[in-house]
């Protein structure tokens, strides 16, 4: 198991938004986490990712708890968030965006320009604005450009929070493929999404989360059958 | 009613937008599509007056307006949202609207301190049409509600009454349902179809394919900042340039 | 906020109020009425400053120097063109009116940091020609023998002096009372509430046809009004002015009035002003370590009241759920009643 | 002439100081946005605590300034923790009325420690040399020496290294710079440390030619701010830029415009400067 | 307050509370700190020697300090403060600016209290307050000695980097008067902010270009230092003149260590270290001892004015009536011969007392011996009668200003 939840809970002041959530991530799956707006899928994203820490419960990764940790030991143990919203760094280029992207394995010179021909080849955009700063780019290459530098780590597991948010249909097909692709090359990837359509179609199982508790889970094949997901999230 | 001629973008070397033309009549809905980066938004910001055009004009029931600086533009009845939702998150709900209303009203500083008749009566009009708007959005419980408390999907509606709080003749909206799940954009869309029915003027920027095929009288697509297409949501959707460019072979969305 | 909440609060202001007027005849230490009559005038240059760093969100250091307009342009004009006291807070107020509307102009074109240094700057320029312009400003020595406000004849009742100090606490106060009328009425009015909008997102106040730099303007201008009215007072009240009226040490005192008495409240200026001049009074005591206690006890304050006193007092409302609840951002609604 | 060549030596002597102080702040003021309003008390702590190493330890000036050097990054990292990084979050008027605390409290300290009278660092190099017609001392030299050398070194260490790149990062977002892995605390730690550090060398360098005093950073301070804005927020280079300017103009001023009013002149026109160019000198205008 | 002192049957000892209201932070900190030291040595002393004894109560002192940072706001707040909580009567201040509004306040019925000011300016001889005793000798004094001074060094073009503001504006342009008077001439005037300003180089750079005989130069002594050096570091051999705020043996022994060599042949302030008479003397090496730091005439002169309260207290026969206090200064001056560090020999009706201005010369890097300026005296009879109650009278020289006799 590469990672496991159990029991967890999340407060933010003196509200708790995640409760009692428990769920794993095996090796070399594609897992969604589905839910409406405000259901605590970034809440969890970061939590496990160390940006916030839980109330309760424990955070497992390879078998060691986790839960403890600040975000950047959690990123050099291989669990990496591409956050919801981006969190880019608006006046240095792409290139150093990309760049500090792997931050944690700045060392090993070789393996960086390795993944950032790769990063280049699934966003070909990115290496035209390669001098560009971050901020002046259009919603879709920053989206872009944040997949890419949490690429850029070599994580063991990639969160990621609505990678789809505002971008065209071609876009969302295209990061679509890329998380397929990314999964292939050995990549287990979580994925918060709204748009269950294309999330169910590229994962294997699925956790629907609603205000903050799991209430559903099970192979994205069934759940895009089930009712409930299809009147909420697909649209009849 | 709303007409943009010729409209350019510089960015340094990068033609955020090039030479697009198109107009928008009176009460439609008009569509601008594109791929990311194509300079939609831009497009709204030159018209609103946040950016000026390097070329170009637009032309408000036939007056130009190019060069003019936001406030002045939103007075002659251009309303605008941004791609992310603001709205006056320090302020409540019903002061949202006020303050969005407040181009619309005459009272000074004397007026303000002395509560004159003039600044009575002002505010009372501005009440009403806050009210309505809320009536309108379906926000009027939450009149009193600080902003903070608000869901993703209320702040959206919220944003776009604030837009509407200004009194405008043509209202521009960027990406209205982004990050909306189905049922939430459902609600969106239907906001924008009774608005219409009112004989407001929309232009829109949307990637969900089904709303606009749904909502738009005419859809205009930009690409790299050329207009590639312009027509109604059928025309533009079998068009070959359009396909390669942005919708990709299958869409569903 | 509940009807209940509102007629609490005022009875809450009332009493205040009424503690505020009775405090002359209870107290007869000069010591005490002098600090007092002082920290309300300050008060009025803080909520003027808080018209602008609260409410509109322009961090101004140049407020010491409208102040100082105000009082040099009293001094001047009483004790030079024997104007009577009255007229010449009127017009030294108008004059810093007018300078912060002219030189407004460029400096509000900068906005956040930049702002504040332009500003900065501008209230350096006005304590260095204080202290250099001698032939109209006395120089560093300042001007000796401002007269004191000279007495009111109030029909029916008869004239009205202000030798002593209980006189003169009544004028502060009043002076006091009339700012933050004049705040209250603003900052609960559309006009009020743009210049929230353009402290809120300056982008958006302009897509909903707010004019954002004359809303800025129109701030600084009356703000820098306030403090040449606090200013002008001041001078009468210490019978002379010297170049410290404009010193940005006046001026940070002030930010930090208001940061610890709670920004963008109207209760905040008020409150930080009383305070920190107790606690400057308290402090005293240290001797040679009150300026260590001082500064330590400020950072600390920040940590633990980031929204200054009343911020703290309002996060302590809502724990306790009384219905005293909200002070800030009071919306146009609780204006009416 | 040759008054107009000896003025311009002495204002890119005077440069030399404020450019090294200024772009020390810029590293926590442009880049970390923490409005430290007590950059002049590092400085001026820098300047008393090589004296305290000079005259009571009797250690060498190089020594001594290089101590003196360390002790400030350390006052600056425990400054930081205790005084500023409680306040993120927070609008950044509260971290300037924390800033004033601190420079109180450091103000104070002092006075109390040494006294409010000036005091003189021996002058390690006190000749005068003649530089074809130029009239100056081998320290004055020294102060334009190391502070080309310090602004060199620093501007290198900002854009290119990586480390420096991650001040950048950390400054710009702070979320998304923990997401990738770094520690946004040690940066912190660090940017402060170095910010310090180069006050305490600009102090140290220039405090054997002048006197010092616990006031004599509450100045130098402000004038930093106003390098710092004059240079473009966050713009190193514009920082070091403004530093030579301000020199500049105060040396030409004080040499031909007969009047107090000189440092009118200065302030106005940085006010018409920004005026015309809202984010200084060298910024770009970020829409 | 006044309290109770020792118990049991015997005659208790009261409390008399000497308010001091001084910058003791900030810029003007040192300055604050040397004149709280001369007042409190002679607090000490006094208190030593068993007090005061008024009618038949005897009395202690008590100094008490409150810092008003150089601000006249709280310099009246400390004022009433000091009047109120701790009653009292006599306040020490030595700011002028801050004088001021505390002489608005002190004759106010039922909060009378003596001002203690140490400030040269004219503007305070011309307040009319009665309840004021001013403790230096005047600032024209220095002014018209040293102008006199310099022209017999033989020197006639004068270049001038005075402190800026109007302290050195005046200096400025009443020097410039006296001085094309006399028949000089001043090749330069820059103006230099002695508080802000730490690198003079450029000003002495533009007025050394003028190639003057000397320089007027001065304001706080640690910064006018720096403009000696410097302008000895820009090859500048000519002479020196300093105005009264920058004290020379200061300069010399604090700020330049002892380099006397820089000072060439300089005319200023005359310096008090080496004052020749046992008085000055003596009261160094005690102010040595005690406060380690270096005794200034701040000092001195407020020793001296602290112990001639005392004295006019004993003789007014009351702590309280501070109208009565004001009025025996008039009968316990002359301060006895070389008991005190400074000449105290008589007080004019406006507040001043009769302190002489003292005018030093180095000459070539030697001090020589100082005059002392009798400016107070009408005729040369006065004068010579004055001459006897000095410290030193062979330095003594009649000097009459006419702005001062009355
Ligand atoms: N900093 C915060 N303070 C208070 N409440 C918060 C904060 N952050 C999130 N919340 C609340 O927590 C709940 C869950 O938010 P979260 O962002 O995790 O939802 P989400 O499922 O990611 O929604 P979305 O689809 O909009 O991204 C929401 O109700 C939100 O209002
Ligand atoms: N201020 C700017 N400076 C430089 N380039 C800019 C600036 N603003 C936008 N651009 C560039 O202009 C192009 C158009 O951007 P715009 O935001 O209009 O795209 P868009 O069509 O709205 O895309 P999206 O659907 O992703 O929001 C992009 O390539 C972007 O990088
Ligand atoms: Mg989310
Ligand atoms: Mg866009």
């Amino acid at each position: 198991m590469l990672l496991r939840l159990r029991g967890v809970h999340v407060s933010i002041g003196e509200i708790t938004i995640i409760h009692d959530v428990s769920l794993e991530v095996r090796k070399g799956e594609v897992v969604a986490l589905l839910g409406s707006n405000g259901a605590g899928k970034t809440t969890l994203f970061k939590a496990i990712a160390g940006v916030i820490k839980p109330s309760r419960g424990a955070i497992e990764f390879e078998g060691e708890e986790i839960q403890h940790l600040p975000a950047d030991k959690v990123v050099q143990r291989g669990l990496v968030l591409c956050p919801e919203g981006r969190q880019l760094f608006p006046q240095l280029s792409v290139y150093k965006n990309l760049l500090l992207g792997a931050y944690v394995r700045r060392k090993e010179k070789k393996k960086v320009e390795q993944t950032l021909e790769w990063v280049y080849a699934l966003f070909p955009i990115l290496r035209e604005r390669r001098e560009q700063p971050a901020g002046t780019l259009s919603g879709g290459e920053q989206q872009m450009l944040a997949i890419g530098r949490a690429l850029m780590s070599g994580p063991k597991v990639l969160l990621l929070d609505e990678p789809t948010m505002g971008l065209a249909p071609l876009v969302v097909a295209r990061i679509a493929e890329v998380i397929k692709e990314i999964s292939k090359a050995g990549t287990t990837v979580f994925l918060s999404e709204q748009n269950a359509h294309m999330a169910l179609k590229i994962t294997e199982r699925g956790y629907v989360l609603e205000n903050g508790r799991v209430v559903l889970e099970g192979p994205s094949a069934r759940l895009i059958e089930d009712p409930v997901v299809k009147r909420a999230y697909l649209g009849v | 009613m709303l007409r943009v001629e010729g409209l350019t973008k510089k960015f340094g070397g990068l033609l955020a937008v090039n030479k697009v033309s198109f107009t928008a009549h009176k009460g439609e809905v008009l569509a601008l599509i594109g791929p990311n980066g194509a300079g939609k938004t831009t497009v709204f910001n030159l018209i609103s007056g946040a950016l000026r055009p390097t070329a170009g004009q637009v032309y408000l029931e036939g007056k130009p307006i190019g060069g003019k600086k936001p406030y002045q533009v939103a007075k002659m009845g251009i309303a605008r949202t941004f791609q992310t939702t603001t709205v006056f998150d320090q302020l409540k709900v019903l002061d949202n609207l006020l303050v969005a209303h407040k181009l619309r009203t005459s009272s000074g500083l004397v007026d303000t301190i002395l509560r004159t008749r003039r600044w009575k009566k002002e505010l009372e009009e501005s009440r009403a049409r806050a009210m309505e708007v809320l009536d309108f959005i379906g926000l009027k419980e939450k009149a009193l509600a600080p902003v903070q408390v608000l869901t993703q999907e209320e702040r959206k509606r919220l944003a776009i009454g604030v837009a509407l709080a200004t009194g405008p003749k043509v209202l521009l909206l960027d990406e209205p349902t982004a990050g909306l799940l189905q049922e939430e954009t459902e609600g969106i869309f239907g906001l924008i179809k009774s608005l219409k029915q009112r004989g407001m003027t929309v232009c829109v920027i949307e990637h969900k394919m089904r709303m606009v095929m749904n909502l738009a009288d005419r859809v205009v697509v930009l690409n790299y900042g050329h207009k590639i297409a312009e027509g109604t949501p059928e025309e533009v959707s079998r068009n070959e340039l359009v396909i390669q460019a942005y919708l990709g072979g299958e869409h569903v969305a | 906020m509940g009807a209940s909440g509102l007629i609490l609060r005022k009875c809450m202001y009332l009493f205040l109020l009424l503690i505020a007027v009775l405090v002359p005849q209870v107290v007869t230490s000069r010591y005490i009425l002098q600090i007092l009559i002082i920290c309300y005038i300050f008060a009025v240059a803080t909520s003027s400053l808080n018209l602008l760093l609260g409410y509109t969100g322009q961090v101004s250091l140049a407020h010491a120097g409208f102040f100082a307009i105000g009082a040099y342009g009293v001094a001047i004009m009483t004790t030079r063109s024997g104007l009577n006291f009255w007229w010449a807070l009127l017009l030294a107020a108008a004059v810093s009116a007018l300078v912060g509307f002219l030189v407004g102009i460029p400096m509000l074109r900068t906005r956040g940091s930049y702002f504040a240094i332009a500003s900065l700057c501008f209230g350096v320029i006005v304590g260095i020609v204080a202290g250099s312009w001698s032939s109209f400003t006395g120089g560093y020595l300042g001007i000796l023998g401002v007269p004191l406000p000279p007495p009111l004849n109030l029909p029916g009742m008869g004239a009205l002096g202000f030798q002593s100090k209980a006189a003169q606490y009544y004028l502060a106060l009043a002076l006091l009372l009339l700012t933050l009328f004049v705040m209250h009425r603003l900052v609960n009015s559309p006009l009020g509430l743009s210049f929230m909008a353009v402290r809120n997102n300056e982008l958006l106040a302009g897509a909903v046809g707010i004019n954002t730099f004359a809303v800025k303007l129109l701030s600084f201008t009356v703000a820098s009004f306030f403090a040449g009215l606090a200013g002008g007072l001041y001078a009468s009240f210490m019978r002379t002015v010297s170049p410290e009226v404009a010193s940005i040490h006046l001026m940070f005192n002030w930010v930090v009035y208001l940061l610890l008495g709670g920004a963008g409240t109207l209760a905040g200026p008020v409150v930080g002003t009383l305070a920190i001049t107790a606690l400057t009074e308290v402090t005293q005591s240290f001797k040679d370590y009150s300026l260590l206690v001082f500064g330590a006890l400020l950072v600390v304050a920040m940590i633990y009241c980031p929204r200054g006193l009343v911020g703290a007092w309002e996060a302590m409302q809502r724990r306790l759920g009384t219905p005293l609840k909200r002070f800030r951002q009071v919306g146009v609604r609780d204006a009416k009643g | 002439m040759d008054v107009f060549l000896q003025q311009v030596f002495n204002g890119i002597m005077l440069g030399s100081t404020y450019a090294v102080v200024a772009a020390g702040l810029t590293l926590v003021f442009g880049i970390l946005h923490v409005p430290n309003f007590a950059h002049g008390h590092f400085y001026m702590i820098g300047a008393y605590v090589t004296f305290f190493l000079v005259t009571s330890w009797k250690l060498g000036f190089w020594p001594a300034v290089l101590l003196s050097c360390l002790v400030l990054a350390l006052l600056g990292v425990v400054v930081e923790r205790l005084a500023f990084r409680p306040m993120r979050g927070q609008p950044q008027v509260n971290a300037f009325i924390s800033a004033i605390g601190v420079l109180m409290f450091l103000e104070a300290l002092v006075t109390l420690v040494w006294g409010p009278e000036g005091h003189r660092i021996p002058n390690p190099y006190p000749a005068t040399v003649n530089l074809w017609g130029l009239v100056t001392t081998q320290q004055r030299l020294l102060v334009i020496v190391t502070a080309a050398l310090l602004i060199f070194l620093l501007n290198l260490f900002i854009k290119k290294t990586l480390l420096g790149a991650t001040i950048e990062a950390v400054a710009q977002n702070r979320e998304g710079a923990m997401l990738v892995g770094i520690n946004v605390d040690r940066v912190s730690s660090i940017t402060f440390a170095l910010s310090a550090a180069t006050a305490a060398i600009a102090a140290s360098v220039v405090a054997p030619i002048f006197i010092i005093t616990p006031t004599m950073g509450a100045l130098v301070g402000m004038k930093a701010f106003i390098i710092v804005i004059l240079g473009g927020l966050g713009n190193i280079p514009g920082a070091i830029w403004g530093g030579y300017i301000l020199g500049l103009v105060e040396a030409l001023g004080g040499g031909y415009i007969s009047a107090d009013y000189k440092d009118v002149f200065a302030f106005g026109l940085l006010i018409l400067v920004l005026a015309l160019r809202p984010a200084g000198l060298f910024g770009k205008e970020s829409s | 307050a006044k309290k109770e002192g020792a118990p049991g049957g015997q005659q208790a000892v009261k409390e008399i509370v000497i308010g001091y209201n001084a910058p003791l932070s900030g810029p003007a900190a040192e300055y604050g700190r040397d004149v709280t030291n001369g007042v409190e040595m002679a607090i000490n002393e006094i208190n030593e020697a068993g007090g005061i004894t008024v009618g038949n109560q005897k009395y202690k002192f008590r100094l008490e300090k409150l810092d008003h940072r150089a601000d006249p706001n709280q310099a009246v707040a400390n004022a009433r403060r000091l009047r109120e909580q701790f009653n009292a009567r006599i306040i020490f201040d030595p700011v002028f600016t801050c004088i001021a509004p505390q002489l608005k306040i002190n004759e106010e019925k039922g909060n009378e209290f003596l001002m203690m000011a140490y400030t040269s300016t004219p503007l305070v001889d011309k307040t009319g307050n009665k309840l004021m005793v001013s403790i230096t000798p005047p600032f024209l004094g220095y002014l018209y000695g040293f102008v006199d001074a310099a022209w017999e060094e033989g020197w006639r073009k004068i270049g001038m980097v005075v402190t800026a503001g109007a302290y050195g504006e005046e200096w400025r342009k009443l020097f410039k008067e006296a001085w094309e008077k006399k028949g000089g001439t001043i090749t330069a005037d820059q103006p230099a902010n002695y508080y802000t300003q730490t690198d003079f180089s450029a000003q002495l750079t533009a007025v050394l270009a003028t190639k003057p005989d000397a320089l007027l130069i001065g304001g706080p002594s640690g910064p006018t230092a720096l403009v000696i050096e410097q302008a000895r570091n820009l090859g500048f051999k000519g002479g020196f003149i300093l105005v009264d705020q920058a004290k020379m043996d200061y300069i010399i022994d604090v700020s330049l260590k002892g380099k006397m060599d820089l000072m060439g042949t300089t005319v200023g302030v005359g310096p008090f270290t080496n004052y020749p008479s046992e008085g000055a003397q003596s009261f160094v090496k005690k102010y040595r001892e005690k406060y380690n730091v270096y005794p200034t005439w701040e000092a001195a002169l407020n020793y001296t004015a602290m112990h001639a309260l005392a004295k006019a207290m004993v003789k007014a026969g009351t702590v309280e009536d501070v109208y009565a206090i004001r009025a025996a200064f008039e009968q316990v001056l002359p301060m006895e011969r070389n008991k005190y560090p400074t000449d105290c020999v008589g007080i004019l009706k406006a507040g001043r007392m009769f302190i002489p201005n003292t005018v030093g010369i180095i000459r070539n890097g030697q001090y020589t011996s100082p005059r002392t300026l009798v400016w107070w005296a009408k005729t040369e009879d006065e004068f010579k009668k004055f001459k006897e109650m000095m410290n030193a009278p062979d330095l003594a020289k009649w000097f009459p200003i006419k702005e001062y006799l009355e």
